[in-house]
């Protein structure tokens, strides 16, 4: 647990033209974390998110994998470093059928695989995600939850050392909220690391071993869930001017 | 995977026949028929090539115009220096490079600004070539005389149809073909899977490029005298496009569905009517954009759509499983 | 110096060829192919109204401009229409317009071909020279440019100033945003695409004046057009006048200092930097 | 037009066409198959020269009752094609007419490029070739390559240095000095003929003081003009195309660019040059030219103007139709439609023309007119190569 942190943020800056999103924020996530980015609407998680993953670039600040700076990578290379990522609005790709869309995250990523490799992984990614046998099912025609399902395979499928959950629970109703959770604490026992935005603090609260708190762009509070939710700026930032 | 299925030995075997048939109609018809199917197969050729770039990643090339012509021209400077077929491998690689170097200069475009980017290019490039034939050789005409008749040009089109179709389903089975599928569906997707989105789409221009490029360096012979307004004539760009639009991008053949109606479709309007060609083919563009909005290939999939819910329907089978 | 008065009085032909095509792309969202023969009709129209009826083409236009802006009229309501409803997104409705326009430009080429030959047209108007600055200019191009700038004026204070105008502007920002403060946007569509055919048809009704054309010309128009447009932010006014003036001067001062073979080469060139370091054109902000 | 006879025009002349179309043919006609532009960048022109000298001669010879063959009178049916100002569609034009249409000769297309890249097909089929509008240097090698065509306008190397003597024997006259200004579009005409002429003018003791080439297409003149101007010559030459010569034309007379010769290229022969250019266009200098004062050109010019409401030019379009007499005198002394015969009638008979008599040497008409000038509202033929009638020309005296 004392080993390099996989990933470091170090004073990451993105600014819009005048509006400055992410202020300065600096934390670290150890090899086999699970961590929650929670804050107020606007606090700028998404955004730190995005810079995370390469689809934004900051202003100033390095983000850093495993000691390597990744901040000035494009998107994809970051991507066959090891990042993977699902959206915040789910994001299927419309016109592949759901095991093409597992399969597109095995190809091109961290680890890679083509042809019947690729296929049977994905099969069995489909299975732990809980849409096994549907691999033929037209995207369009899944609900809600298994389309946040396969996106979730497809970002497994590349086998990331960093898996990045941009509101993966929210609009669950609460029995496939139930499921949802239960899904994400087999990939930490799986020794994933893991890094989820969210608004819903019993996932927050079940799920995770540590919590950042960011509040219009600032971080406020980085510790244990516990500690980090009794703090008084960080109940203020949620019940003072804008609520969750 | 096996190399082919038994689906697509089946295509391919039917594919052979056409060919193999396509090949005979010189010794069938030597005359008017044969210059006819020598537009149609150009044309199949440049729309293929055209939808293998722009079919997956939904950009509209005016560019055309642009590979065609620098085909073309590396015919014409090099016929009396170099063997012909060298001369279409250089233009091939020039072509391509310029697809290459567009390409990467474009990234940040999409949309329209591609579209009248690359129709901008078509232009400099011509303008570009003008002005270096006039100031150092002295003359923008150059002459092609080959002993290559129209069946000649026919078999090589012919050929390098065959070429652009094995290509066009080697692409679709290879990961870059898989990669540009995902790109057609979401660009942000397809980077954070780690798609290199700007490497895949250049690759694939380039491709489309040089074939474009071989075309005009077929083609060079036809003409005899290759000049700028000619060669890059811009009205092939606009063609291309909206017969590669009407007949279909999704696959790799529907263009084809464009050209050959079409092809006739104008052929039969400016040989009955030709004092009122543009008026006829404005009126029957308009209705075709009206009436067939997916393209021929929209309406054969929306045939094959009903065709195959009557089915299930009648087998009680649920259409989900389709 | 003298290059800066050629140049400006080059852009503002320029401007005039743009200015319409921008409210049509960049207002209701079609990408008028046809918008050079619309102008080449004018021009033709201009012609005939000054040859057969002796009616002074600056005076003509208060008859081809209203003209104009109601066959666009009618051309956006039952050709452009259709494409628009049917259209899922943006591109498509991209897609069909190119198709679309491309067609409409073919009948109406067809049909000049057929009322008025394929024969260069031209006439005397005003071809006499005043002198600025110690050079002579044709007066029909010096009245032109002055055209230009009024319409382009009152064309900004309509835009910019009322109430219409700024409607017609949040339709180009946004069309979802427009319907939701109760803007009609169909009909606003329409109404830009009707006016931006209107200005064209303004716009050719001056370029007769100094230029020679026939019924095939349409075309070279619509490629100057487009570049300009897209240069100046599509549905920019500002930005239109700007690049045709930039585009101006800068061929001027390439033919004059450099080489007149290279004029086109460094349209194109200026055209292709702007679109690749600004490709929201010269005014045009940043979406992020 | 009103809306109505507009429709009413269309759908007559659509009823028309179709049933032109249909395969029934009366006997004893002869089919003539014509392709050339009717849209397209070179519509403009073969609007003025091509089509209706094309008509004027198909109704002239029906009107006569025919093409006199063998003794029978045989009536012309024409069959038209637009190629669009493409070489696809114009090979496939050709085609259509050889082998579908069965045509029994064929009118060659309208511009340089489109005549050689036919020029293999119409070979090939045996069709007499005879080229007007197609003006190139080496001509020679194409009528050794294709001993069926016949080249009746020129060439860009005669047009260069007929001018050339035109303005020697002006600056001998002590009327313009050594100074000349010499412009180019960049299109295989304008290159050829500045090629040539800028070495003939050295030679004959010119200065160049000024030169430029310019690209098709370009719409501003000023620059150039300008920069003739501040190089002080007393002759300005330009080889344009139709646009610039307009646009160069226009732009003189607006700078007043003080010059005493002022020559253009193609166009400065078209009608439509002096309506643009009025007065200004007096004692402007152009390619090409026609004995203007002759009785047969001036029954030409009118005749066309009835029939087809289309003012000829003073270059060309006599030629056109020139060379179209040519091939019905060539069938009629051939006595049979047989096209190697009249082949061989037309590169061994001499012809009576509207330009004069025609006799091809080596199948090139030799004498042709050079050099046009504007004169009191009429381009006058002022050089050519031993056409004769040729006027004198005038010193250019301002612009108004």
């Amino acid at each position: 647990m004392n080993s390099a942190p996989l990933l470091s943020v170090e004073k990451v800056r993105k600014a819009f033209g005048g509006l400055v999103a992410v202020n300065d924020v600096d934390f670290t996530v150890k090899q086999s974390e699970l961590i929650g980015l929670i804050g107020p609407n606007g606090s700028g998680k998404t955004t730190m998110m995005n810079l995370i993953s390469g689809a934004l670039k900051p202003t100033s600040g390095t983000v850093r994998l495993a000691g390597e700076v990744i901040s000035d990578m494009p998107a994809h290379r970051i991507a066959q470093r090891g990042v993977a990522r699902t959206f915040q609005l789910v994001r299927i790709l419309p016109s592949l059928s759901a095991i093409e869309n597992v399969i597109a995250g095995a190809v091109f990523g961290h680890v890679r695989a083509w042809g019947d490799d690729a296929y049977r992984e994905a099969e069995v990614l489909l299975e732990r995600v809980g849409l096994g046998g549907r691999g033929n099912v037209p995207t369009g025609s899944m609900t809600y939850i298994d389309q946040k399902r396969l996106e979730l395979a497809r970002a497994l499928a590349s086998n990331p050392r960093l898996l990045l959950l941009d509101e993966w629970l929210a609009g669950l109703n609460p029995s496939e909220l139930k499921i949802g959770i239960e899904l994400i604490r087999d990939l930490r026992e799986d020794g994933r690391t893991i890094i989820m935005v969210e608004h819903v603090m019993d996932a927050i609260r079940s799920l995770c071993d540590r919590c950042v708190v960011m509040s219009s762009g600032v971080k406020i509070a980085d510790g244990s869930v516990h500690d980090v939710l009794s703090q008084p700026e960080v109940v203020s930032a949620y019940l003072g001017t804008e609520d969750a | 995977m096996s190399l082919m299925n038994e689906k697509e030995q089946r295509i391919a075997a039917i594919a052979l026949m056409l060919f193999g048939a396509a090949a005979m109609i010189p010794f069938a018809d030597d005359g008017y028929y044969l210059s006819l199917c020598v537009n149609i197969v150009m044309y199949a050729v440049l729309c293929t090539a055209w939808t293998l770039f722009s079919g997956p990643t939904h950009y509209i090339s005016l560019a055309t115009a642009a590979f065609f012509g620098i085909g073309t021209y590396s015919v014409g400077l090099g016929i009396d220096t170099l063997p012909f077929p060298l001369l279409v491998a250089i233009a091939a690689v020039a072509s391509g490079v310029l697809a290459g170097l567009v390409g990467v200069a474009t990234l940040r475009l999409s949309g329209v600004y591609f579209v009248i980017f690359t129709l901008g290019l078509a232009e400099l490039v011509r303008q570009v070539v003008t002005w270096l034939q006039v100031k150092f050789l002295g003359s923008v005409g150059l002459y092609v005389f080959t002993d290559m008749t129209e069946k000649h040009i026919f078999w090589m089109l012919l050929a390098l149809a065959a070429v652009v179709y094995i290509t066009g389903w080697l692409v679709n089975r290879s990961r870059l073909g898989f990669a540009l599928r995902i790109i057609g569906n979401d660009e942000t997707v397809a980077r954070h899977v780690g798609i290199d989105v700007a490497r895949a789409k250049v690759i694939l221009f380039m491709i489309s490029g040089a074939f474009i490029g071989i075309t005009g360096a077929i083609l060079a012979p036809r003409f005899a005298y290759v000049e700028p307004p000619s060669a890059f004539n811009p009205v092939i760009s606009f063609q291309v496009v909206i017969m590669a639009l009407l007949g279909g991008t999704g696959r790799l053949w529907a263009p084809l569905l464009g050209v050959i109606p079409f092809t006739i479709l104008f052929d039969r309007i400016s040989a009955s009517f030709p004092n009122h060609t543009s008026l006829l083919i404005g009126v029957a563009f308009m209705a075709i954009v009206y009436f067939l909005p997916r393209g021929v290939m929209g309406l054969i999939d929306d045939f094959r759509a009903r065709h195959a819910k009557s089915r299930h329907a009648a087998a009680g089978v649920p259409e989900a499983a389709e | 110096m003298d290059i800066l008065v050629t140049g400006t009085v080059l852009g503002g032909t320029y401007a005039l060829i743009a200015l319409g095509l921008t409210l049509q792309y960049g207002v209701a969202r079609i990408m008028n192919l046809a918008n050079g023969e619309n102008l080449v009709l004018a021009c033709f129209c201009a012609f005939w109204l000054y040859t057969a009826a002796s009616i002074n083409p600056i005076l003509g236009i208060l008859i081809i401009a209203p003209a104009a802006f109601a066959l666009n009229w009618a051309i956006y309501v039952f050709a452009m229409k259709p494409l628009v409803d049917r259209a899922k997104n943006r591109g498509q409705l991209e897609i069909d317009s190119i198709l679309a326009t491309f067609g409409l430009m073919f009948i109406m080429q067809g049909v000049m071909l057929l009322v008025f030959g394929g024969q260069y047209f031209s006439y005397n108007f005003l071809s006499e020279p005043v002198r600025i600055l110690g050079e002579n200019y044709g007066l029909n191009r010096i009245v032109s440019l002055g055209a230009a700038t009024l319409i382009a004026i009152a064309l900004y204070v309509f835009l910019y100033r009322t109430r219409f105008g700024t409607a017609v502007r949040a339709v180009s920002v946004s069309p979802q945003s427009a319907s939701l403060v109760a803007i009609d946007v169909p009909r606003m569509s329409a109404f830009a695409f009707a006016l931006g055919g209107g200005l064209t048809a303004a716009g050719g009704s001056l370029l007769s004046t100094y230029y020679t054309f026939n019924s095939s010309m349409g075309v070279i128009f619509t490629m100057k057009a487009l570049i300009i447009v897209i240069m100046g932010g599509v549905g920019d006014v500002r930005g239109a006048v700007l690049a045709a003036l930039l585009l101006g001067l800068a061929e001027t001062a390439v033919a004059s200092l450099i080489d007149p073979g290279l004029t086109l080469a460094a349209t194109y060139t200026l055209f292709i930097l702007v679109l690749l370091f600004r490709p929201q054109g010269i005014f045009g902000r940043q979406t992020a | 037009m009103e809306r109505r006879t507009l429709i009413k025009t269309f759908a007559a002349s659509l009823l028309a066409s179709a049933v032109l179309a249909g395969p029934a043919m009366a006997e004893g006609t002869i089919k003539i198959g014509a392709s050339a532009p009717k849209t397209g960048p070179l519509a403009g022109g073969a609007a003025v020269t091509y089509w209706p000298a094309v008509q004027l001669w198909v109704n002239d010879v029906n009107e006569r009752g025919g093409i006199d063959v063998g003794g029978e009178k045989m009536k012309v049916e024409l069959i038209e094609y637009d190629d669009r100002t493409s070489n696809e569609e114009a090979i496939k034009n050709i085609q259509r007419m050889a082998t579908v249409d069965k045509v029994d000769f064929i009118i060659p297309p309208y511009g340089t490029g489109i005549n050689l890249a036919t020029a293999p097909l119409i070979a090939k089929y045996g069709y007499p070739h005879i080229a007007v509008t197609a003006v190139a240097d080496g001509i020679e090698g194409f009528t050794e390559r294709w001993p069926n065509s016949f080249w009746t306008l020129g060439t860009s190397e005669a047009m260069a240095s007929s001018l050339v003597d035109v303005l020697t024997k002006m600056r001998e006259a002590g009327q313009i000095n050594e100074k000349v200004a010499v412009v180019n579009v960049a299109d295989a005409f304008g290159i050829e003929l500045a090629n040539t002429g800028k070495p003939k003018l050295k030679e004959a003791g010119f200065d160049i003081v000024y030169e430029t080439s310019y690209p098709l297409q370009q719409q501003d003149f000023a620059p150039i003009i300008s920069g003739a101007k501040d190089a002080g010559p007393d002759t300005f030459i330009a080889f344009s195309y139709p646009g610039d010569t307009f646009g160069l034309t226009k732009q003189a007379t607006i700078t007043d660019l003080p010059v005493k010769a002022y020559y253009v290229g193609v166009a400065t022969a078209f009608p439509a040059f002096a309506q643009a250019n009025g007065a200004a266009a007096n004692g402007v200098m152009g390619v090409g030219g026609v004995n203007a004062a002759s009785e047969a050109y001036q029954d030409f010019a009118k005749r066309e103007v009835e029939v087809t409401g289309v003012a000829p030019d003073y270059w060309a379009s006599p030629v056109q139709y020139a060379s179209l007499e040519v091939l019905e005198q060539a069938i009629t002394k051939a006595g049979s439609l047989d096209k190697a015969a009249v082949i061989e009638a037309l590169g061994s008979e001499t012809f009576e023309t509207i330009m004069g008599e025609w006799k091809f040497e080596d199948n090139i008409i030799k004498k042709f007119w050079t050099v046009g000038q504007w004169q009191d509202g009429v381009f006058h033929g002022i050089a050519s190569t031993g056409v004769g009638g040729e006027f004198e020309p005038i010193v250019k005296s301002g612009w108004n």
